[in-house]
């Protein structure tokens, strides 16, 4: 059995998967940072 | 997720004429946190990929192991943050909305990682096993704990007041851990005899376990990014929602005028 | 009034209902009998369905469970009574304790239903010798499925309209039963030959659920329907 | 109207209600209920914001309602006057603004309330398998109410004979709202919060809740009515209120009724 495409296949899905979630994440925080003032993100 | 509802301009502050936030959520140590976490990620690709030799036993199922083993810490980890930031908050000491915060975008997080652990794991098995799944008892609570939170993120989008939403969603995460063992132990004596898939059955050599290690460590470091970041749009969206608030009250307010 | 009283009250409120309504018994139970009929047309083979049993019972019995559930909290928000019960102060504990109690009940009903139906249908042989075992059995397993019934039932019912968080929520959370039941009732039939030996941790397993999910059900009702 | 005084309210109720307000022990419960001065006020708000699926329902709502008096609230539809009856049960969080009850600050405990007042709002919160006798009895035994309480309160709305085995859900919308008034009125309730009372009533029924709220205010209970039936619910008030906006506000001149 070649096994390349199982590892392949798992490693694209992990990267993939944290990226789309991170990507919709900043966007998200992007266009709400946006609305909100700066004592609503008291980090910064 | 809908939007919320647009908040007036006045709401919108200083940082609205600027159009776009430079760092929404960032500050300097969450980008030394990411840089880290990405550097480990970049090693673990690289050696998981191209420099580990096959395994012994696994051949080069070992491979998937470098990224399934530290997926599956980090959601089991991730959960018990949300349970211990549940109980935090229901502790009246404690109470902030901040932890109810931390536990959804844990909870998230947490559910992101299982997700991943679940399919890298299935796979690593059809190589190592021949089969996709087994009814092991850590595979079995696994898949429970996966659907238990989805639910659990689930109930946290029914709507009502911030605290409405923490109370509830907090005393769910922590009947989640009441359920978790019981699941566990149950599922364990239903099929005692399973395979132990334990890391350490395999010959790996100190490389391997050292890549491994940095799979969990900036795995973990990703995961405190990632929940960082992610508690932070939440807490700007409950911002908005107050915010939101004042401008609606304005306009409840404003209808006497056009009634008298 | 004293937890028992608002508990008894609830409780007796409930099953008041269903006699005068008769829900359960017209509706549910035929449902129950007809998702084991389905179960032999979908297994088509006597053996098999035999040695499969008990599973199959405790399946059917989770299905018509999540109608009962449903059916307990649709009365309530049918026309404002939960409400109403949260204006007329009744303690939120008493409510969970009554409606688990009352649930449990018409629960075990339809669980003896489901048995016999194993009984006629599936060649199921209950021997003088498994019957205590069985019963302890089926008020445990009774007593745990009630409880998280009840407490989830409540919270998808609270957030108006949405009924369908129940078997998601509701599901992962019985699995213990499922499993502890079905073993337990293999063992006391002797099925793929179990002896009832082998039924007795299980029975054990299914109190520590109930006791757990009565106590935490009670402690958390309020909070998830309360609001 | 003396006589429906007797039927409708024996003479624990009433002992009750002076009782309560007055700050011992109320009848039938086990706790002692303290109210830290007789004068205070039994609705008392002040600039109440709460929030419904996102929205304001109320923007600030300021009211005053001491004891005895029947309140009318009056105002266009979706002004608040639901919310502000529910949010005086108890049943609405309070985002913003000060709210005691009956002595209770919600803002700390809405749950305390409850127990204490009777709301009757668009739903009945009755039963619709369970007949009259059946729901007027369990609402009453909610608040230990005895058996012959329960029977004057049937008798009162004009359910004692034929009704009273007959299930709720078969009734017309008039004897569904006379079921619901009944078992308000089995529920002794020191703050009466009815929404719409009116709605669905005949001439009789009207005649028969205008006499209950009359005697329940002269009885040392505070009633506050949502209506639209301005004249009736005028003639009954002691005092008319405007809701508009989420906010509460005296009635523009001419409005004034009663």
């Amino acid at each position: 059995m070649n096994q390349w495409p199982y590892i392949l296949v798992s490693y694209a899905l992990t990267l993939g998967g944290i990226a789309v979630y991170t990507w919709r994440m900043l966007r998200r925080a992007r266009s709400m940072a946006a609305t909100v003032s700066e004592e609503d993100r008291p980090w910064t | 997720m809908t939007s919320p509802d647009t908040p007036t301009p006045s709401a919108a502050g200083a940082s609205a004429s600027g159009g776009a936030v430079r760092r929404p959520t960032g500050t300097t140590f969450t980008r030394w946190l990411g840089a880290a976490a990405l550097v480990g990620m970049a090693w673990l690709v690289l050696f998981g990929l191209v420099l580990s030799p096959d395994d012994a036993l696994q051949k080069k199922g070992v491979r998937i192991l470098y990224i399934h083993v530290p997926s599956a810490w980090l959601a089991y980890l991730a959960f018990i943050v949300t349970g211990v930031s549940s109980a935090a908050y229901l502790y009246k000491r404690t109470r902030s909305l901040i932890w109810d915060r931390i536990a959804g975008a844990s909870a998230e997080v947490g559910v992101l990682f299982m997700g991943i652990a679940l399919v890298t794991g299935s796979l690593w098995g059809r190589i190592s096993w021949g089969t996709y799944w087994t009814w092991d008892s850590r595979l079995t609570t696994t898949a429970f704990l996966f659907i238990t939170y989805i639910g659990y993120l689930a109930v946290r989008g029914l709507g009502g007041s911030h605290h409405q939403r923490a109370r509830r969603s907090a005393v769910l995460a922590l009947l989640a851990v009441l359920e978790v063992p019981l699941v566990h132990f149950s599922v364990r004596w239903w099929r005692p005899l399973h395979q132990q898939e334990s890391v350490a059955e395999g010959k790996l050599d100190d490389l391997m376990l050292f890549s491994l290690f940095v799979g969990i460590v900036s795995f973990t470091l990703l995961y405190v990014w990632l929940v960082l970041h992610r508690q932070r749009v939440l807490s700007m969206a409950d911002a908005v929602d107050d915010k939101g608030l004042d401008g609606a009250l304005a306009a409840r307010r404003a209808e006497q005028e056009v009634s008298s | 009034m004293t937890l028992v009283a608002v508990a008894r009250l609830v409780a007796a409120k409930d099953l008041r209902i269903e006699w005068r309504s008769r829900v359960v018994l017209n509706q549910v139970m035929p449902f129950a009998a007809l998702v084991m009929i389905l179960f032999a047309f979908a297994l088509d083979n006597d053996a098999a369905l035999t040695r499969v049993a008990p599973g199959l019972v405790w399946l059917a019995a989770l299905f018509s469970m999540l109608v009962v559930v449903q059916r307990s909290f649709a009365v309530e928000a049918a026309d404002g009574a939960l409400d109403a019960l949260r204006v007329a102060g009744v303690r939120s504990d008493g409510i969970f304790l009554g409606k688990s109690a009352a649930l449990a009940l018409q629960l075990a009903v339809l669980e003896a239903v489901l048995l016999l139906a194993a009984v006629v249908l599936y060649q199921v042989d209950i021997g003088a010798g498994s019957i205590p075992l069985l019963l302890v059995t089926f008020v445990a397993a009774t007593l745990g499925l009630s409880f998280v019934g009840t407490l989830y039932g409540g919270l998808a019912s609270g957030a108006s309209g949405r009924e369908t968080l129940l078997p998601l929520l509701m599901l992962p959370v019985v699995a213990p039963v499922l499993i502890g039941a079905t073993r337990a009732t293999e063992a006391a039939l002797g099925t793929n030959g179990a002896s009832s030996s082998e039924g007795w941790p299980w029975v054990g397993l299914m109190v520590l659920f109930g006791v757990l999910f009565g106590a935490g059900g009670t402690l958390a009702f309020g909070s998830l329907v309360d609001e | 109207m003396a006589g429906s005084l007797e039927v409708g309210h024996p003479a624990p109720v009433t002992c009750h209600l002076t009782d309560a307000i007055g700050g011992t022990t109320r009848v039938g419960f086990t706790e002692a209920v303290s109210v830290s001065s007789v004068s205070v006020a039994v609705v008392d708000l002040r600039g109440v914001v709460a929030v419904q699926g996102g929205f304001p329902v109320l923007a600030g709502a300021d009211l005053a309602v001491t004891r005895g008096e029947i309140v009318l609230l009056r105002g266009p539809n979706g002004a608040g006057k639901t919310s502000l009856l529910r949010m005086c049960a108890g049943l609405l969080p309070i985002e913003r603004g000060e709210a005691s009850v009956l002595g209770h600050d919600l803002t700390v405990d809405r749950t305390a309330v409850r127990r204490r007042v009777g709301l009757l709002g668009h739903a009945n919160g009755l039963y619709g398998d369970l007949t009259v006798a059946d729901n007027v009895a369990f609402w009453g035994a909610t608040v230990g109410a005895s058996a012959d309480e329960i029977a004057a309160s049937m008798r009162r709305m004009g359910l004692a004979d034929r009704l009273r085995d007959v299930k709720v859900g078969a009734l017309s919308a008039g004897q569904r709202r006379r079921t619901a008034l009944a078992c308000l009125v089995a529920r002794r309730a020191e703050l009466w919060l009815l929404d719409e009372p009116h709605a669905g009533l005949d001439a009789a029924g009207r005649d028969d809740l205008d006499a209950t709220l009359r005697d329940a205010a002269a009885s040392g209970a505070t009633v506050l009515v949502a209506s639209h039936e301005l004249e009736r619910a005028g003639a009954l008030a002691t005092r008319v209120v405007e809701v508009v906006g989420g906010v509460v506000r005296a009635p523009a001149a001419g409005g004034e009724v009663g």
